[in-house]
């Protein structure tokens, strides 16, 4: 016998996701559209960077978004712990991969544009370290929740995991900066913002905006395969 | 109060019986520092610049190793379930093991450390702030790590995972650690360092015993 | 502890259910033990008699159902409902590096008191352990560590005794001196559920046989 | 020899079942790694000189962390008493626990390496320097390793001595291993270097298997 | 396994002497058993029945005395001796990790041999544990891990078995499973030797009952 109090939440979940991911779709198919041809076409090359400059449309929408993911887990983890959501459970183990996907884009794309600005695939600059220490937190919540044999053991404990990493990361990254500021490597160029024309902010919303779009429509469409498992799981051990 | 206090003689008082499990790590402290002049070559200032560094790395290592087993024998040969079903809050609890193993791995690494800082070419005023780093920054250590031991109980391949998760959040405190020595060449402020490590101790102090009954109660289903 | 009220029952357990690794394991199970009173829980290999035991601990959250100890619901206040137990499980929660004497001292000072050492030397003439209290547990038998474990429980002087299979490895001596305890035990007011595939000897002991 | 591949085999079985195990192993030794520059200070020209000592050193201490309950586990459960009472070597048996060791931790770790080489500016044939000591060198700190975890084990104080012996002789290889890398720099000659790893290989090989199989008997008692 | 000879004991002990840590356990025990004979080992907790069967099974090393397989001092080959044995000790010797089944045919392999599956299921089904067979043993009930170990036992083929308290743990249903196998088992010319506290249900079985 399936497990009915279990899956009515994800049950009503089902229904919501279905109603939305066709429009989700779209959109997202729609901005990156847009959002490309903003950023590869419209916007001028950078007269110090020159065409490279044009990762940057894909390296700090995913720089911001592994970040917001990792606020999302800490959401999730507390309504987990203290409202026992079962969904929250699902979707955080849906979220956590896409998280560490986006770290890891920032980090291949900051590399591949650390060769031509830096001479180097890797310098040790203080938001590049913090960015990988995020990544790290990322791997431990996917390790820690898969780690047991029973799920709902490994949710938990991931779940108390990301809300004690949600509490250090402000404390990581100050750390990190003063870190680096203390060894000031004084030959490299620091990665400082620059001063962001309109030329680029415009394309660079429109693709920051569209990589929140697909982390959702991401996001969605993994806790249903997770919602899936799990259901198909019970059968599994009913049977 | 009593119950912290019984259980942490009882966890002293088990190390005591075997003491081995400590020299093992202290030994390992010990190989693990001593390989970098011997794999750098005998440079007295750049030994003497990564020095902290070094052994601030290595004692964290030291620390994690003997975490492993902190709540495994318990929860293997069934006591666990005795400290879950003590009338008094597991936080407590909890602590206490945190307590046991700073004074049996932190204690005696940071007793340790000078002696190594030596043979770094170490000045003695450096010597002495290392081994008040190391004092002030192991609890840090031995807590956090106390929580990734929790929250592995039970898990598969234990100790590694539970590195992977510890270590990221004892970079804080490796970072001070590691660079309060170096204000002494810089001319900086120790002081400032070693108040922000017992800061970083006392926001670990305040969170992680939560974390870590919330996760023992996990493992006791 | 209050003084037993003979005719309530102080331990009310209502429609208790559990699930273990997504499987239910028991349903809508009742029942009400007063003073004195023993139960018996029995039935299968895997029919639920350890999980139900560490249910009523709290150690397994029950999915359903109620615990009601002396009026008040225990979830309401774990620590008070802790304070009045005694446990043993299938592992005897041994430290097998210490000594007799030091586990059962150990395991009273982690329940918050230190225990008088009268009341030590009665628990260990009760399991015949007084030639082995200076001996490291590891070294012991099987039925000699059973038998520090039960008197680990009697040292507690807790009024509920929660214990599962507690006459495992114990030899016919060992298993009549438990008895003897547990009736004393029953006899003082106390209650005691326990899960067993043999007979514990109490005379008009209650049963429960869960079914898988 | 059946005996041989079939503990082998159950062990990489297990393993392969579920390779996130593996992974866990690798990301640690990435994690441990990247606490070096955050301890020493981002300059790279201190960064490349110390690069072949923090990767021996987190190579040593991955193994460790991963070798501590290699026979703990079967010892507690009981399974040990099933391994001594096989009818064939016990000597097979414990390489059998060591070589499944290498191959899920040595092997990767020596992989993943020259990875990391280049986050620490490693030139190309430094880094693979660094994949071929660590492939020859590894095989040694899992036996050695798998030898102090058989010495621990319900160990007294006798065993825990021999443990804390048995540590040190890591120390040649780590030297070795980490000073190959070195003589890309200074001129000297590779191959012997690792000849020698080789070497210590062999005498490990030659030597442990016995020690731990005594180890093992002592155990079973 | 060579073919019994049924007059001629099988097994020989003379003489043997155990001490632990220390202290004599027991000194001067000889016995013989033939083919199809059960030998149950009594007496009261700590009296060496444990320590008997690890001496017989070289886990423990004899003070004195001698061990005798067909006519061959076991000590001058324990291999051999070795491949003759099952072994059930007083833990189980599973691994929670893997599954029943994993368990069962990894035991059989680390004897040397790989199970046949129709033997496999012939031991799931005696001790009743085809519903479990693909479930992690960590997630198994007392008695569901002590009937694996059983059927670990019985799928051995050896003709000698080493059973440390086997009831351990069994309800009644398993209980009476684990006594028609034995039966089998001393029916086909086997040996048996077993610690135990309660009555193995064998009939003419011998026992030997040590005193401390
Ligand atoms: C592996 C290498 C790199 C990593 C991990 C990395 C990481 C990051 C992160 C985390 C952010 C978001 C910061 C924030 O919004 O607060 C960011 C933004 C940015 N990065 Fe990178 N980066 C890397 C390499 C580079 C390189 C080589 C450049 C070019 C010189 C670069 C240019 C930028 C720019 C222009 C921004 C936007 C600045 C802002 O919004 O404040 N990054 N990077
Ligand atoms: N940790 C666990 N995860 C999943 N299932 C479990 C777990 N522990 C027990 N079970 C299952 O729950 C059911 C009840 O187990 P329980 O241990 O309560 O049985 P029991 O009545 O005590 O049996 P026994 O007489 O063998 O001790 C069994 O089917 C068992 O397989
Ligand atoms: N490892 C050991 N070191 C020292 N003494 C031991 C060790 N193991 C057992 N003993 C002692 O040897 C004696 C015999 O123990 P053994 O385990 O053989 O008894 P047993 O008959 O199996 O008892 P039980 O019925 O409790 O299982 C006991 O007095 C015990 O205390
Ligand atoms: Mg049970
Ligand atoms: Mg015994």
């Amino acid at each position: 016998m399936a497990d009915l109090h279990f899956l009515a939440n994800p049950a009503r979940f089902r229904r919501f996701s279905q109603r939305v991911l066709p429009g989700l779709t779209f959109a997202t198919v729609l901005g990156f559209a847009v959002g490309l041809y903003l950023a590869l076409l419209q916007s001028p090359p950078d007269y110090q960077q020159g065409e490279t400059v044009r990762i940057m449309f894909v390296h700090v929408p995913s720089a911001w978004l592994s970040m917001a993911g990792y606020a999302l887990l800490a959401a999730l983890g507390a309504s987990l712990l203290v409202w026992r959501h079962p969904l929250a459970a699902l979707m955080a183990r849906a979220a956590a991969p896409v998280g560490a996907c986006f770290a890891l884009v920032c980090l291949a794309t900051g590399s591949l544009w650390g060769r031509p600005m830096w001479g180097a695939y890797w310098v040790w600059d203080a938001r590049l370290t913090s960015m990988l220490l995020l990544f790290f937190l990322y791997l431990g919540h996917i390790a820690l929740s898969r780690a047991y044999d029973d799920p709902d053991r490994g949710d938990r404990a991931a779940a108390i995991l990301a809300l004690v990493g949600v509490i250090n990361l402000p404390i990581i990254k100050f750390s990190v900066d003063w870190w680096n500021t203390l060894h000031q490597p004084a030959s490299l160029m620091r990665l400082d913002a620059p001063a962001i024309h309109p030329a680029i902010l415009m394309p660079l919303l429109w693709m920051a905006g569209s990589f929140l779009l697909l982390f959702i429509l991401l996001v969605l469409v993994r806790t249903e395969t997770e919602i899936d498992r799990r259901r198909l799981e019970i059968a599994d051990q009913n049977a | 109060m009593t119950g912290f206090l019984a259980l942490l003689s009882r966890d002293l008082r088990l190390v005591w019986r075997r003491p081995g499990d400590v020299a093992v790590v202290l030994a390992f402290f010990v190989v693990a520092t001593v390989l970098f002049p011997l794999g750098i070559g005998p440079q007295a200032n750049i030994l003497a610049r990564i020095a902290a560094g070094v052994l601030w790395c290595t004692a964290l290592f030291a620390s994690m190793l003997s975490l492993d087993r902190l709540f495994a024998a318990d929860y293997e040969d069934g006591s666990l379930d005795l400290l879950l079903l003590a009338p008094w809050p597991l936080e407590l609890a909890a602590l206490a093991k945190c307590a046991a193993h700073w004074i049996v791995t932190g204690l005696p690494l940071a007793a340790l450390a000078p002696l190594l800082g030596v043979a770094f070419g170490l000045p003695p005023d450096a010597l002495m702030a290392l081994a008040a780093t190391l004092l002030i920054g192991t609890p840090t250590l031995s807590l956090i790590g106390g929580l990734a031991a929790s929250l592995t109980l039970g898990a598969r391949r234990g100790g590694a995972l539970l590195a992977l998760l510890a270590l990221p959040l004892c970079v804080p405190t490796l970072i001070f650690g590691a660079a309060a020595i170096e204000t002494l060449m810089t001319g900086e402020d120790l002081l400032a360092h070693i108040a922000i490590l017992a800061a970083l101790a006392l926001v670990a102090l305040a969170t992680t015993p939560w974390a870590m009954a919330a996760a023992l109660r996990q493992a006791g289903e | 502890m209050a003084p037993p009220l003979l005719d309530v029952p102080l331990l009310n357990v209502a429609d208790l259910a559990c699930r273990r690794g997504g499987r239910p394991v028991f349903d809508r199970l009742s029942f009400a033990l007063g003073a004195g009173e023993l139960l018996a829980l029995t039935g299968r290999n895997g029919s639920g008699k350890t999980t139900l035991l560490r249910a009523l601990v709290l150690l397994v959250r029950p999915q359903a159902g109620t615990i009601v100890w002396q009026g008040s619901n225990v979830q309401d206040d774990p620590e008070t409902w802790r304070g009045q137990l005694a446990w043993l499980g299938h592992l005897d929660g041994l430290k097998g590096d210490l000594t007799v004497r030091e586990n059962l001292l150990g395991a009273e000072r982690l329940r918050g008191r230190p225990a008088a050492d009268d009341r030590l030397d009665l628990a260990l003439v009760a399991f015949d352990l007084n030639a082995l209290a200076h001996r490291a547990v590891r070294t012991l038998s099987a039925g000699q560590r059973r038998r520090t474990a039960l008197a680990r429980v009697m040292l507690t002087q807790a009024p509920v005794w929660l214990l599962d299979e507690p006459l495992n490895a114990l030899d016919s001596a060992a298993q009549q001196a438990f008895r003897s305890v547990l009736q004393q035990h029953l006899a003082h007011g106390g209650l005691a559920i326990a899960a067993t595939h043999a007979d514990l000897g109490v005379p008009n002991a209650r049963t429960l046989e869960l079914t898988a």
